[in-house]
Order: structure tokens, then C-alpha cells, then sequence
């Protein structure tokens, strides 16, 4: 496992060259990512909103988490590459291309929810067009079909590299140990994105394992692993290209782990307070991903208060329209439950 | 005498049970501070500390393995699995390892561990948070699966699987954890329900209705409905599934001549077929009427849109009308 | 034609579809360059290479897992557990994931695997490797449940699994592999028997049997025996259990009015019972008599000692004093 | 990960202490060791013949790694310690106290099979009176039970360490994971011995993992992993002492990978050659345990030709015994399958 906390480098005339431009990031992209950061957080917001209003019933949140998503969302050839999810994964799927319609239709379970026609609980991605494998709730089930997915690009090999992502908690399951040992073996083209946000509900890692950095394990099985800031946007963006070019390459699998936190509770039927302190809480705030990438933004000029206020008012238009939208689609009817058991032609 | 709903009357079990008994532990996900997400565990490790009330990492078969390793070192475990849905990765251990040790040995080893599990729907817990998973345990011998339906049963029924000296499934439907109208007045003190025999919950001539777990109420709701139509519908709550007590169902039929089961789960495999075979064979001469099950589709699970769910879900309606139907017949 | 036992038929089968479609590839324990324990993938590797033909470290899970996300990527993968003893790891990847793909995507992904295991016992397999494990499948919506009983029907019903766009549960009756007894012509070339249609294997009045693999073969022994004592069997091979050929069943019994069900799995809880409570529902009129089932002991797994697995297995002579029973009734 | 071929340490007086001083050993416990060796190698074979002349059905050899699994039965105290073995373990539970005749009462099936009464496999080992723990057929499953048999311990502080076995390919399945991860959180008295004879049945371990030493992975649990030749039965006593000590001073687990060969095909049902060379087992033979152990026996005087030829015929007596009386045994009766499904005085 590697550090990840190298300095900007520096240019042949000496002067430090800023870690986008090392990074090869444009503006265009850096306001994509930052727009992407704010609209996954508000959207979040929106839907907490109508979870109090008991208008969706379920509410599973990555306010906290988003910037190691947009990061890899960036790293990979959305569309091209296949993602293996995870409940958690707003930011990821919105960088990735799902509208905040479409996420509104699945949040509200309605008949045109692009994820499941409204048979999943919310926060169940899946997006055939982008090639968004469809999210279960059982945890860590993805890991190895991530690994089946990356075996079957290298038989036909068609250039695609698949990531897939699970939480802290989900690492202490069989299927983290099967899947990571199996790519390895046969260098397959798979990134492993861990998102440590330090509790499996309310058991903390602590109780959960007996080791500092997650991303130790990947000398388990001779791949190479790293840890970063997950609340470090260009920092997770730098590790991520580096994961994606090694699988791309023919040089097998990485285990990245993004150390990161969750602001809300696990879910809607959750209540923190049993287990974790408001000032832990708070601390972590003080590190939030947006707030980091707006002042990296500003330094380089990219932004000030006044856009960013500006991304806000027009994020906050399309959350409206996205919320109408989804309010007035229909919901699935009651006999629509007894599709797609089997493949059409040969239902029974 | 206290008024207890079923999760309180679990919690009740619990707590005497770790209070009489040093050996009894609990493991599993969320159930030390947090107290279960279901509150089941809520206060146990105040009283009863961090090591016998254990938050378990995320993996099941360890869950299921741990509490079989200590049970083969003398201790009563009872393991949490946070949903009968997540019950999977560690049926390895339990159908292959806890139901067989006492076998396999010859008797020389034995496996006293209770798997506890909250099941079925009807909760917008979709897919994979409303599995009934009865009849894949049910199967194999060496295992006794139990699935209560009022708060009086569940502690007692606890109390006898805790005590057993042989492993038990124990399903707990959620959908009743907290039901306002499931609460019951149940004794403070040291009861035990008996594992393996029904109860005939209502006293009938036209038919006999076989359910049990949120189905069992929804049962006994349909037939009050039908009772105004003069129709005199006997209900048994099964309480055990296996051992089934087959005596009480048999004799059912013996007076009713009609058979109607009611489960949750899909149809096709169910655990309604063990009974309507029983009922075929050894009640064949009794039986004026084709024998009817009432379930949930054939669909691969609940799922979570409101209108698809209440499709899914069988309810007094539903139910009323295969009562109908059969006493028709 | 050719002479073909039936894992010979499997191995034809597999090497017909590898060859057929690029995208077809199998993967297990030792299924390389050992080329299976029972020798159903002997040569593949040789003919298709490392790549196509995949030893995988000893975790069903993974392998599991592997195939599912494999056909998710638009391959159209055939894992085999070495015995149906050890699919249980992959429990979870089959009933949560592989049967809930396209239900849950609304249609968006599906999931084209076939999960092959060998099961039964009566081979000395001892209480590890000798398991039936239909019934925890068959239960499933999503899922297909294919036990074919001979070398014929294995092959067109293997070709038919893995041509089939949802997941495939293919059973093969391990004691079946090599009988002699069992070897049968079959065409060389392209073939496909079709997943869910039942067959009559023999033509009968006085009772209908319905059976699959093992005892498919045992209970038309059975039939021959009584055949002499002037009993005339109708014995129906099931070939698929989910989707079940309802009609086929049916109808037998519309014509004989008497079912004796027979597996080798344990009574209580078997696939048994769901044909029997299909037959009390819809065939009810038709029953002159008491549905039987035929099968092994309720005890936890088939013991090793020979005295006991004679004891554990039905035979002929079993079989045939349960049909006799039926037929005087 | 700590090498383990240190050398003998040297007195004050300048004078190498002999290894089995430095571990305490005293001659009787050499020899026995030594007896255990053989007798385990003998019986082995008088099994195979057994088996070539019909009278059982069903071989598990572990002709060639007896030393780990004696050294660890002495580094144990057997009969008070709990072990889960698995089923190539033979020589652990012969050196642990279970009689010839028994384990023949076991392999031929009978009614006094004091491991299962006929009903399990030969090798399905299982002895309540030493606390050695009924063998089941799947993989690794007595992992994460030795990891519950000693949280029990910690529960009842009984002074108990637990001590299991499993084959380089049950590492790969996820309960080996979830047991040493979980044993490490809560620093459970259990040692884990993997006897790794580079194959899982026909796998060899470069397409199971894509590392060298199976120890390595205890870095991902933070508990100490040891490799050690195998076949050097008192380097496996050192490590195995150590291990164990550690576990019953509250130290917690440890991950001992012993590397070894197996000589037998996987099993009787097995053929062997069509996965490795004769070469590649001959060469193996020549790091035989036994003959390496009578080697440093003889350097040291306890033993010599006449005396191993002595031990020998004594063991040659005590199988032909032990095969006498297994084969005059009555096999269990058929109805007798029936018994102990549950408790008797619950049978229903
Ligand atoms: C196999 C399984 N067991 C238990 C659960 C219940 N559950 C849902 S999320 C969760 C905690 C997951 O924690 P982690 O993997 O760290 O992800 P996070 O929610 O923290 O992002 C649990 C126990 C489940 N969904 N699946
Ligand atoms: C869960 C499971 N899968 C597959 C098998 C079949 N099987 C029995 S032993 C074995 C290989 C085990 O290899 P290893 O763990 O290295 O032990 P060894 O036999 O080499 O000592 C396999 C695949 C099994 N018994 N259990
Ligand atoms: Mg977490
Ligand atoms: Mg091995």
C-alpha cells in the first residue's frame, strides 16, 4: 500500500503546476464534477425533505461521500465500462449520466423508474443504457459478479474495465475475500472501490476488524491496494485514473479505499444518536468534499461565491422540475407484478 | 401480567432468559448499542455487557458459525439475523453443520443454538427485506422451525428454543413486531410455550384454515368478516412448522372436511404443499372438498411499489374470498 | 447415433454448445485438467483452453458469482459444484441475485446461467455427498429446475439450459452417471428437448407415479415387477420441476385416479408435497385414493454405512409394496 | 510474516544447545512423536491395502504430512484444548489419543465407530472424549465455529485455546476470511493451522492465489502469520508452542501455514496423475518427515536402524490388531439410521 500525498510536481522552469493541470482536468471538467458534487448533496436534500413529508418512504444517503464518486465516475468510460454499484452510490450514478428525473422516478417508485419500475426500494440503482448493473440489497453480492464481469471482458476482450464499489462493513464478508482473491488470480481488469465511511450501521470499524487501512488487504492477494482522502476530490480523481489505467492495461486489479463519512443517519429508519456523538459528527463536517473543492475552485479562479451561489439556484430549478416531474408519473399497477419472472416469450 | 406487543415479549425472553441462564449470548448485527434495528436487543448490553451482547462484523455464516462454535463449547447462543433475508450466506452452517452435528456424531455432540430471524412483508421493505424463508428450513431434519403469531407465544416459544437441545430456526414476522392491535397480556414470569404443537385459535364447523405469522391474524380477520355471512370457520395457528403437529391438523380436517392454507410466501414449493400432502394422505377420507391454498404470487419477490405490494400481500379479502369459494364447494 | 451413459450425454452436450457458441464457457472445481471428478468436462479444456474451461479456487460463491456477472457481460456461462452438497455457499448469488435480475431491472438485465451439480446418493457418498436438493430450488420463482433421468434428455435438456435466457438449475442423479443399465442411442448431432414438459414413460391405468432421476429408473423397475401381479403402472418422468408440466401430472391421474409420488429426498417438506397439493386442488374429483409419496427417512443426510444407505435409499421392492398398497386401497 | 529458521541457540559457554533442549523435549516425548509418525504412516498404508482389496470404499491419506499435525498435538494440551480438525488428519488425532482400533472402527464403518457409528465418511474424524470436534465434509466450515469454540472460552474464561486445520484450498472459500477476521477483532485464543500441500484436489495453488505464502494474509486481519517447512516436525513444534502460548496468554489468534505434499491422490476416488508429474512426488519424497525426523534422532543418539526397525514391528502388531478387531465389529444395524435426529428424550 502507497501513500497518496505527493506534492503538486514541479515544472522544468520551477514554477508548481496545479494538481488539475497534473491531473490533465479542464475547467469544463472541474465545473462538471463540482456541479455534480452539489446537485447528488441537494437532491439528497430534496428527497430527505419529502421522506418528513411522507412523501417516499425509504431514504438511503451519500451526502458526505460524494466526491470519491464523481471521481470515478470521471475515471471510467461511462457508458463503455461497466459499474457494479452499491445502495450509497447517488453521486456515482448522477456522474455517470442518470438524470435527476430519472432518480426522482426511481425515489418515488414509479412505473417509468428506469432502475426497477418501482420494485426496488430507492437508492437500488441500475441503468441498462449505461451499462449500471441493476443494485441488490444484499451486501457485497457485487463483488464477485464484478470479478465475472472483468473475466468475461478478458475472454472477449473487449476493453472494458468494470468497478464496483462497497462499503466498510461489506469487506467483512466472505464474498470481499472470494472476489478480490479470484481477479488477482487471473489479473483481471476490476477496480475495487471500498468507501470506508467508518460504520456498518452502527458497528464501527473498530468492532469490525482488527487493522488501520482496508486497503492492507490487498497484499492478501498480490494486488496492489492504496488508501486515500475520499473527501479529497483530485486526490481519490488521481488514484482512481492510476486503478483504471492498470486494469485497462492488462495490469490486473486495485483495491482503493476512500476513507470518507456519512452525514445522515444509515437510512431513513435509522437514528444515529445511538451510536455516535454529534461532535463526531460536526468534525467531519469541517471536512466536507464540496466545501474543499470549492475553495481548491476559487484559489484557481475557477469560481467565487457568486457562481457557486448561481449553481445553486439553477441545480435547485432542476430538482423542482425533476420532483414535479416524478410526482405526477404514474405509479406501476398492481398486476405489473407478475413481469419479467422469466424472459417474455417464455413466461409460463 | 403486562401488555406486550410481540417484539417487546422477544425483548422479554431475552432479557430472563440471559438472567437465568450465564451460557445464554446474543450475536449479531446492530444488536449492541443500536439494540436491534428492530429494538429486540434494546437494553441488553446495558445489563448484560459487550461480550454477551455481541455486534457482529457483516457476514452471516460467521454469525451462524461463531454461534455453533460456541454452542459446541457449552454455551446457548442466540443469533440475530437482521432479516430472514440476509439468513442465506449462512445456511451452509446451518443446514449442513448445526442440523447435522448432533447426527453425524452419533449422538456424541449436540448443537443448542437459536437462529432468529425477522421475515415477511407487507412493510414497503421490498425485495429483499420481506423474504419468507420457512420452507427452505422446514426441509431438513435435524432443524425445528418455529413461527409464532401472538406476543404470548413468541416469549414462551423463545423460552422453549433457547432451552432446546437441538438447533431452531425462530421466524418472527416483522410486519407484527409492533402491531397496536397484536398487543396481549402476557405474565411477567417464567412460562414456556411447547415446540411442536399447534393451537386452534377459533373453533369452527364450515372449514379449517391453516396459517401462521401475520397470515394467521389476516386469517382470523377474514373470518369474523364471514362469520355475518353465518359461515363457521375454524383457524389454526401452527406455531411450529417442524415438528408440525400433525395430530391438530389431521383432526381439524376430521371435523371440517375442508382445508384452506394461508402463507405469505409464493405458491409453487411453499411449505403449504407439506400440509395439503399430509392432509391427502392421511386425511383423504375426510375431505369434502379440494384442499386450497391462499398465498403470495409467483413472482420472485415482494416488490417495494405500494400498489405491487398490496398485490403481493394476502389479505382478509383475498382470504375471505378462497373461504368463500370453498365452502361453496 | 451413438451409445451414451449419462454423463457422457452432459459431456456431448457441453462440448456441442462450447463449440456451437463462443460465449459459452465452463467453470469449477477441477474441471480442467481433471476434467470434473465425474469426468463431464473431460477434454473441454484440451479442445478450448484455459480460458474457456476454468478451474476456480475451492469458493462456490465465487463461482457463483463469477458466472452470474460473466452473463450479466454477455457471456453465457456453465458453472459446476463439484456435488449438490456444497451449492449451498452459493445460495445467496442464486436465489437473491441470478432469479432476481431481470424481475428486479424491470426487465433491464437477465442473467443466462446454468448451475449444473451432481446429487442423490446410493453411491457410498455418506451424509456430504449424497444430498437432493430440489426442493430448496424449485421453491424459487426466477429460477428454472431441470432433473432430467435419461442420457437422451440430459443432452437436449442441458442444450435447452444453456440456450435459455434466465438461470438454469440442471440436476443430474449422480448414480445415473455410468449405469450400464442406463446407456441409451442418441442422435449425434443438434438436438433440444424442451425445458417444463413432462413424459410419459410408461403407460398405465391402475395408478400414476411421478418421479425424476434416480428413482425415475427404480420405480419403473418397480412397475415391470408388478407388471406380473397383473398391475398395470403409469409412470411419469418430470424431467423439469419448475416450471412443472401441471397438465401432464393432471392428466395421468385423471385417467388412473391413484398418485404415488416418489423421491429420494426426505418426506417432510420435499418437492413431493407440491404435487401432491396441485393434485388435491385440481384433481380432486379425479382421486379414488389417498396420494402417497414414496421416499427416503426423515433423517438429517444419507449415513455411509452400507446396512444404512439401503435403509436411507428407495428401491424397487420399496417402491413396488407402496404401489401395491395404493393400487388395493 | 516471521521466517522461522533461526538458528539453534548457542549456551553461555559457546556450546549449540541441541534443538529439541532449546524446546524442552525430552527423549520420551521424541520417541513418542516419532511412534505417532510411523503409526499414522502405517496405518495409512494398511488402509490403502484395505481399500485395494475391497473391504472399504472410501480413502483420505495424509501420507506425508504427519509432522505438522503431531508437532501441534504436543504443542496442545490434548483432551483439555478443542480442536477442529479436518479430514486429513489422522496423524493429529492419533498423536492426540484416539486408539488404532478406533480409527479402524471409523474407516470400516461399524457400529462403534466412536466418531460417527458408520454414519460419516472414513476421515470424518470426531472424538468427544478429547474434545476433538465431529469433521464435516464441506470446506472450512470449522472455521468460523473454532473461532466461536474460543470466544466461548474468552465468555467463560476456561483457559481453553482452540486449535483448527484446513487445506491451502479451504483458504480461498470466504469462511476463512470471516473466521480469522473476526477471532482477530475480539484476540480469541484459536490458532489456525493450514497444512498447505500446494493443491486443491487437481488445483494447484498458482491458479487458487497469486501470493506466496499463505501467512501472508494474517496482515489483513492484524494477527501474526507464520510459514514453516512442514515436513520439519520440530521447526513446526517451535512455531506450534509459540502459537499456542500466545493464545492462552490472551494474545490472540495466530495463522500457522505449514508447507507440505501430500504423497496419496487427493483421495481413492482421485487419479493424480493427471496433475502432476511422478517426478514432482519423488521429489517430495526426499524431504520425507519421518526419515528427516529419524535423521536428527539418530545425529542425537535416541534412535538407530535396529531400534526404527523395532517400532516398526511393534506397529506392525498394534494395525494387525487393530484391523482384527475393526473387522470382527458388527456394522451398524439399518434401523439405527433412525436414532438421534434430536435430542432422544425430544424425538418425535
Ligand atoms: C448480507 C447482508 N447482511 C445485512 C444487511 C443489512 N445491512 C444493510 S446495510 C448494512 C451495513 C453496511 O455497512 P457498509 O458496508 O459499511 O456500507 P455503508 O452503509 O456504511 O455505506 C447492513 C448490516 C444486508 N443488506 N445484507
Ligand atoms: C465447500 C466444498 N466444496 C468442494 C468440496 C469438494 N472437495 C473436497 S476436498 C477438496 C479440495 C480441498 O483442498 P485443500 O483445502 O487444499 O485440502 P487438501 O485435500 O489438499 O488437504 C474439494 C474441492 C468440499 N468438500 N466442500
Ligand atoms: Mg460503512
Ligand atoms: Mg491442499
Amino acid at each position: 500500500m502507497r501513500s497518496t500525498n505527493e506534492p503538486s510536481v514541479k515544472t522544468k522552469d520551477g514554477f508548481a503546476k496545479a494538481k488539475h493541470e497534473e491531473l490533465g482536468l479542464s475547467q469544463e471538467e472541474l465545473l462538471k464534477m463540482h456541479y455534480d458534487l452539489v446537485l447528488s448533496r441537494m437532491l439528497d436534500e430534496r428527497i430527505w425533505m419529502l421522506n418528513r413529508q411522507g412523501k417516499t418512504a425509504f431514504v438511503i444517503s451519500c451526502a458526505g461521500q460524494e466526491a470519491s464518486q464523481v471521481a470515478f465516475a470521471r475515471a471510467i468510460k461511462s457508458g463503455f465500462d461497466i459499474v457494479f454499484p452499491y445502495y450509497r452510490n447517488m453521486a456515482l450514478v448522477l456522474a455517470m449520466g442518470m438524470t435527476p428525473r430519472e432518480v426522482m422516478l426511481h425515489q418515488l417508485s414509479k412505473a417509468d423508474d428506469p432502475c426497477s419500475g418501482g420494485r426496488q426500494m430507492p437508492s437500488h440503482y441500475g441503468y441498462p443504457k449505461l451499462n449500471i448493473i441493476s443494485v441488490s440489497s444484499p451486501v457485497a453480492t457485487q463483488l464477485t459478479q464484478a470479478a465475472g464481469a472483468a473475466y468475461a471482458s478478458k475472454l472477449k476482450k473487449d476493453g472494458k474495465v468494470t468497478l464496483t464499489s462497497v462499503g466498510d462493513g461489506g469487506t467483512s464478508k466472505g464474498d470481499f475475500h472470494e472476489a478480490l482473491n479470484f481477479a488477482s488470480v487471473h489479473a483481471l481488469p476490476v477496480v475495487f472501490l471500498v468507501e470506508n465511511n467508518g460504520y456498518a450501521i452502527s458497528v464501527p470499524i473498530s468492532k469490525q476488524m482488527h487493522i488501520k487501512d482496508i486497503s492492507s488487504r490487498a497484499a492478501s492477494y498480490g494486488m496492489p491496494g492504496v488508501t486515500v482522502d475520499g473527501n479529497d476530490l483530485l486526490e481519490v480523481y488521481r488514484v482512481a485514473v492510476e486503478a483504471v489505467e492498470r486494469a485497462r492495461n492488462g495490469g490486473g486489479p486495485t483495491l482503493v479505499e476512500a476513507k470518507t463519512y456519512r452525514y445522515r443517519p444509515h437510512s431513513s429508519s435509522d437514528d444515529d444518536r445511538a451510536y455516535r456523538t454529534r461532535e463526531e459528527v460536526e468534525e467531519w463536517k469541517h471536512k466536507d468534499p464540496i466545501e474543499q473543492f470549492e475553495r481548491y475552485l476559487e484559489e484557481h479562479n475557477f469560481m467565487d461565491k457568486e457562481s457557486e451561489k448561481q449553481v445553486r439556484l439553477k441545480i435547485r430549478q432542476v430538482i423542482d422540475d425533476a420532483q414535479e416531474y416524478a410526482e405526477k408519473a404514474a405509479y406501476p399497477s398492481p398486476e405489473s407484478a407478475l413481469k419479467y419472472v422469466y424472459a417474455e416469450e417464455e413466461v409460463r | 401480567m403486562a401488555v406486550r406487543t410481540v417484539v417487546e415479549a422477544i425483548h422479554d425472553a431475552l432479557m430472563d432468559e440471559m438472567r437465568r441462564d450465564e451460557r445464554v449470548f446474543v450475536l449479531g448485527e446492530d444488536v449492541g448499542l443500536r439494540g436491534g434495528v428492530f429494538r429486540a436487543t434494546d437494553g441488553l448490553q446495558k445489563e448484560f455487557g459487550e461480550l454477551r451482547v455481541l455486534d457482529t462484523p457483516l457476514a452471516e455464516g460467521c454469525i451462524a458459525g461463531v454461534a455453533i462454535g460456541a454452542a459446541l463449547n457449552g454455551m446457548r447462543p442466540v443469533a440475530e439475523f437482521q432479516f430472514a433475508d440476509f439468513i442465506h450466506p449462512a445456511i451452509e452452517q446451518i443446514i449442513d453443520e448445526a442440523a447435522r452435528i448432533r447426527y453425524r456424531s452419533n449422538n456424541g455432540f449436540s448443537c443448542p443454538v437459536v437462529f432468529r430471524a425477522p421475515y415477511g412483508g407487507g412493510v414497503q421493505g421490498g425485495m429483499y427485506h420481506s423474504q419468507s424463508v420457512e420452507a427452505m428450513f422446514a426441509q431438513w431434519p435435524g432443524l425445528k422451525v418455529v413461527t409464532p403469531s401472538f406476543p404470548y407465544d413468541y416469549k414462551g416459544l423463545l423460552k422453549a428454543a433457547i432451552r432446546d437441545a437441538d438447533p431452531v430456526v425462530f421466524l418472527e414476522h416483522k410486519k407484527t413486531y409492533a402491531l397496536p392491535g397484536l398487543r396481549q397480556e402476557i405474565p411477567d414470569g417464567d412460562y414456556i410455550v411447547p415446540i411442536g404443537k399447534a393451537k386452534t385459535v377459533r373453533e369452527g364447523t364450515t372449514l379449517s384454515v391453516f396459517a401462521y405469522g401475520m397470515m394467521l391474524h389476516q386469517s382470523l380477520e377474514a373470518a369474523n368478516l364471514l362469520a355475518n355471512e353465518g359461515l363457521n370457520v375454524e383457524v389454526v395457528d401452527l406455531r411450529t412448522l417442524r415438528p408440525l403437529d400433525k395430530e391438530a391438523v389431521i383432526n381439524s380436517v376430521k371435523k371440517t372436511g375442508r382445508a384452506l392454507i394461508v402463507h405469505e410466501a409464493n405458491l409453487f414449493g411453499g411449505f403449504g404443499g407439506e400440509i395439503a400432502a399430509i392432509l391427502a394422505e392421511e386425511a383423504f377420507e375426510y375431505l369434502d372438498a379440494p384442499i386450497r391454498r391462499c398465498t403470495g404470487p409467483d413472482i420472485p419477490a415482494m416488490p417495494f411499489a405500494q400498489p405491487m405490494e398490496d398485490f403481493f400481500m394476502p389479505n382478509p379479502h383475498k382470504i375471505a374470498e378462497a373461504m368463500r369459494k370453498l365452502a361453496a364447494y
